[in-house]
């Protein structure tokens, strides 16, 4: 079913490390959020990206800044982390605290950085494609080329929202980029009891680019989304791309996976961690050495203590900030 | 100077001056171009700003309402149509959990400066899934600024308004209005919102009705033997209590019609609101009228008898002297 | 674009016969019906259904009275005509009476008959298709070999509702058959401004049986429906079938349809109408003689004149049972 | 003879006994089998039940909803789980416009005796799109028979009579009571739907309260100088008015707490309808206590700010005195 790895590096150096190394930020930051949410520091739920790394890193390095990301599925932190949002902003958000990037209204799943054309998540699932759809048409409007891309799980492409939002972009031909991330589950739904044989099938009615990539290959994610993002970025329209990831991780931090087959779990980690292969197949293309890989760790683990600890700091918001941002005041022509 | 002109086409002149006055405006919906719209609303606007402004959209609206939330986050300012507000429902994820929430769960960073418009009432035989008046229910979901028309001054002046609005706003006209006619005055102008108007003064009695509603209630009011004053609300969230409390605060006495469905309906709330703050005001207790708590009938006579008419609100009013 | 029609009968004459009866009483019924609203007699919307005869009739003739029919699209008297429901209480119906199918309740857009198996119609467009799914689970719970047939529009399948239906049917293969209805309209959208090549191909992806038909002939739609039926009945799941029609009417009455082209309008009229198309095939064929066709007529006249006159006696609700059917009283443990 | 469970147990049990009961019953909705529903409030019944009887579904509330209607009329009696009651707007036309129509539209020929039940509420840090209270949207559309349940008694009762009753119920458990205990007979019973009950027997003032906030009332009785009666209308709708002003005569005061928001929410509906009909036994105004017109964020000490306390309630009731 998973096709083996090309052990080869297609990209220069330069990316490649950067590639490594933002997987591992992700992996470091999750690993400490999960810490810190076992201790009870952070509240509400924690959804983790583990073996979703290669695939958010492979979009987000394939956008330029200017290009808009709509976040779906319920890997999340990578995502944000993929997109440039500062770790100490997520993780300030995480804690529900005034620094964070939502100054503590939104949490874990809302985080949300229009300055970085982060859109956010719609924490109803396979809402967010729509409001993908409508970003990119603002920026049609506005003559730019910049693109949208927007993010679900395999679950989520159950939601007719997602298959809508398919019709609207196929319509006028807008630059809109959907990804499926299909980990193999939703919850504990498994996708190949869904009728596709891949999910990027739901592009062909509509006759737009589809292909279906092994997505903990950060590489192969990477260059698809690149060619997708080009044709948007050059009038040629929406694309579906199903980047095929496993869930290394339970659903949400305390779901017990009971509904997992043991064996075939132990195997996945053992075969599909995006970065622990990527991260051997640099070092066996000497593009890392060992040495430079426990800096590079090293470093990260500083960034993300600094995160926790900025979080820490962070005061929670006074009582009355509950009542802010709910309406824009004064209304139009009020109090004239 | 003022002309005459009718609902509908204040709903036009409003969509036709700020697409003209702004180029971010964008309109879309389903039959907006040719078609003009079910109730000829949208008549004339794409031939005369084009096809990139004013677009017919495929059947969907959570394609609508989602697609506005992104346009409007995006940084352009969409003005959405759903061609009957029950349609709220059929976009409800957009509508109840996306759209109103989305400003203040990214603590005020991103803004949704959009407007959805959408013909509410019941009194055309359009049926249950045609005909119900849903401001109660985006009234309940803080976020939304939610605005009604009852003449073609305030249609055009609160839609204008609403489009220039940084809020989501949900604006809803009246389809037995429709072919209304009323004064508008020949200059542009807009009309705030989130503020009520005394729309007629009186010393007995307070109604507050809007819509279609206003309407019934002047004649109740010409029919009764009391000196009605006549709040017309317009904006249902926020809602400007001061004003309704004022008048009572003067008359002692409160009627509020609406055609939300009482139970859990506007009416509760508003009457309740200012019993709660001005309860020594009260010279009788308040009296509220709505349709009763069943679907929208298709049978004529059956769709008259649960819409709260002219008798009944008059015979409310009565019933507190 | 459309395919010339074959001139051979390929079903017995006795359900030729049936065929073009079916199909006259539904356009005398609706050409009374037209003018019973042009008189002020019918409250509400009317949409017709003049293009659409074959396609109904074929659909409700390759059905079982025990298979549901969840009406979608806007084109709705056909349908109910083709599913049995009495002409007097669709007319009284139509009229809001009290010996209407709903007892006045319900109108033109959700005339629904339990007894005979027909789901009635969603007015909100698109909503009929996931009850459809759940009338068809309903059958196989029970254990019988019924299916659940649903009709949509072209303008019907942008909405994500179609789509989740198609998920779900395909998720338990439930005996489902989906008609897609197209008329190349959705009121003024075209259809051809959407992406598909057909709309049966949004069955594709779920690998779906799917095939698209001329459905201005009835036994074209007969034998795709009945072909789909049989796959639903014997366990092979469900079915998208298009029916390509023409609308050779306004969408409702009062509609003055000047989104259409008149000359290419004039042409469908001439080459597409499935009633005139069937007669003189039936003429040509020897099944029937102009004479018996005029009795045929003559006879559905009398029928549809009886059903105007029941509706026109029936009275008007009493006001009180505008508070009936609410809820089903006493609630379940009340009052003991 | 009682034992104590919890309140997920309770719900438990319910659904196991229906099912054993009655093999019209199915259960479907999402993570509903292995997974044993997010709360656990399935846990078991897949294994016991079966795979025809208890099934996953694809991830869509339009699907789970618009299916259950279908079977429902088909001649079986769904039970369908969405995992958060914020979900009913995610399948909004089936919860707004369908299911709670049908039965009218059709004249009463068409039955949809469907159960949908959803945790809903506030209190566990899921932000604002996982945390509402939905009976003031669902109470305002006819034909839902609308439970919450406030302890694992009422739980198990209440679920039960609403899987057996001929309407469509929405019923409403709430999140934060998952891991309540209380007394349940070891015997099957069922509790009355549209019946409202008085759990403490008060003569100053009547608090109506359900839910969590049935639970901080009590709290709030217990702190105030005065004698609370506190009544729990478990159904909202239809909801049981009498029982509330047969209190309100004897106690003169009414204080209305719940957890949906104050604007269109359910407080100022059932204060009104108290006032309006009962007028003359007040002593004082009526107060009402709700979620402050706010969506609720993610950050406890806010979430905590926008729900109301146990002390905010104490002090809504001491103002009436
Ligand atoms: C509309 C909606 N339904 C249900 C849920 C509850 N829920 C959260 S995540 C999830 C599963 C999502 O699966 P998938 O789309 O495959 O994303 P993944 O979790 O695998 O990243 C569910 C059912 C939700 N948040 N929104
Ligand atoms: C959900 C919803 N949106 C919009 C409408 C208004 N409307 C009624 S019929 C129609 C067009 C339907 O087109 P199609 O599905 O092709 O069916 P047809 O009318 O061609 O039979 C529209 C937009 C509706 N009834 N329901
Ligand atoms: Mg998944
Ligand atoms: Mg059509």
């Amino acid at each position: 079913m998973w096709e083996r790895m090309t052990q080869d590096v297609n990209v220069d150096d330069d990316t490649a490390r950067r590639f490594l190394e933002e997987m591992l930020r992700i992996d470091i930051f999750e690993e400490e959020t999960k810490e810190r949410f076992g201790d009870g520091e952070i509240p509400g739920f924690v959804h983790l990206s583990g073996g979703h790394e290669g695939s958010h890193v492979g979009m987000g390095a394939a956008m330029r800044d200017e290009d808009w990301l709509a976040v779906g599925g319920a890997r999340l932190i990578g995502q944000y982390i993929a997109k440039g949002v500062p770790l100490p902003e997520i993780m300030a958000e995480l804690y529900g605290r005034v620094d964070g990037s939502n100054r503590g209204h939104g949490g874990q799943m809302h985080v949300a950085d229009v300055d970085r054309k982060l859109y956010g998540h719609a924490a109803t699932i396979g809402s967010g494609q729509n409001p993908a759809v409508g970003l990119a048409l603002a920026e049609k409007v506005k003559g730019t080329d910049n693109v949208a891309v927007t993010t679900i799980g395999d679950g989520g492409t159950s939601r007719g929202s997602f298959h809508t939002a398919l019709v609207f972009a196929a319509y006028w031909d807008l630059p809109v980029v959907f990804v499926i991330e299909n980990n193999q589950w939703a919850i504990s739904t498994p996708a190949e009891s869904l009728s596709p044989d891949s999910l990027s099938d739901y592009g062909d009615p509509h006759n737009m680019a589809t292909e279906s990539v092994d997505g903990s290959d950060v590489e192969e994610v990477y260059r698809a989304v690149s060619d997708a993002i080009e044709r948007a970025r050059n009038g040629e329209g929406p694309s579906v791309i199903e980047s095929r990831v496993v869930r290394l991780v339970p659903h949400f931090e305390g779901d017990k996976e009971t509904y997992r087959d043991e064996a075939e779990y132990e195997r996945l980690k053992e075969e599909k961690d995006p970065i622990e292969n990527y991260r051997e197949r640099l070092l066996e293309n000497d593009v890392l050495t060992e040495g430079e890989i426990e800096d590079m760790v090293a470093n990260i683990q500083d960034e993300v203590s600094e995160a926790v600890e900025f979080a820490r700091e962070s005061p929670e918001p006074e009582p009355e900030a509950a009542y802010e941002h709910v309406y824009r005041t004064p209304l139009y022509g009020q109090g004239e | 100077m003022t002309r005459e002109i009718t609902y509908v086409e204040a709903i036009a002149e409003a969509l036709d001056e700020e697409l003209s006055r702004d180029d971010d405006v964008i309109l879309f919906g389903e039959d907006v171009e040719e078609f003009g719209g079910n109730f000829g609303e949208t008549e004339g606007l794409y031939e005369k700003h084009g096809r990139d402004r004013v677009r017919n959209t495929p059947l969907s609206e959570i394609g609508i309402a989602g697609m506005a939330l992104g346009a409007a986050v995006g940084g352009i300012r969409p003005v959405a149509e759903l061609q009957f507000a029950d349609f709220a429902a059929t976009a409800g994820d957009e509508v109840f959990n996306q759209i109103p929430k989305q400003p203040y769960v990214s603590g005020g960073r991103l803004e949704a400066p959009l407007t959805i418009f959408a013909p509410s009432g019941a009194g055309i035989g359009a049926g249950a899934q045609h005909s119900q008046s849903v401001h109660s229910w985006l009234g309940n979901v803080p976020g939304w600024v939610v605005v009604t028309a009852t003449t073609p001054y305030d249609a055009k002046g609160l839609f204008k308004s609403a489009i220039r609005d940084d809020n989501p706003v949900f604006f809803l006209p009246h389809k037995m209005l429709s072919e209304t006619k009323g004064e508008v005055p020949d200059e542009e102008y807009t009309l705030p919102l989130g503020e009520a108007v005394v729309e007629e003064d009186g010393e007995d009695v307070t109604v507050v009705a809007t819509q279609l509603m206003f309407h019934r209630a002047k004649e109740a009011a010409a029919e009764v033997d009391a000196d009605v004053e006549i709040v017309n609300p317009r904006t249902f969230a926020p809602l400007d209590t001061e004003t309704i409390a004022e008048s009572v605060r003067k008359t002692g006495r409160l009627v509020v019609v609406d055609e939300t469905v009482e139970r859990y309906g506007t009416q509760g709330y508003i009457a309740n609101e200012i019993v709660e703050n001005e309860f020594f005001s009260f010279d009788a207790p308040p009296k509220t009228i709505g349709v009763k708590d069943v679907p929208i009938p298709l049978s004529p006579p059956l769709e008259q008898e649960v819409l709260p008419s002219a008798d009944r609100i008059a015979a409310g009013i009565e019933s507190l002297f």
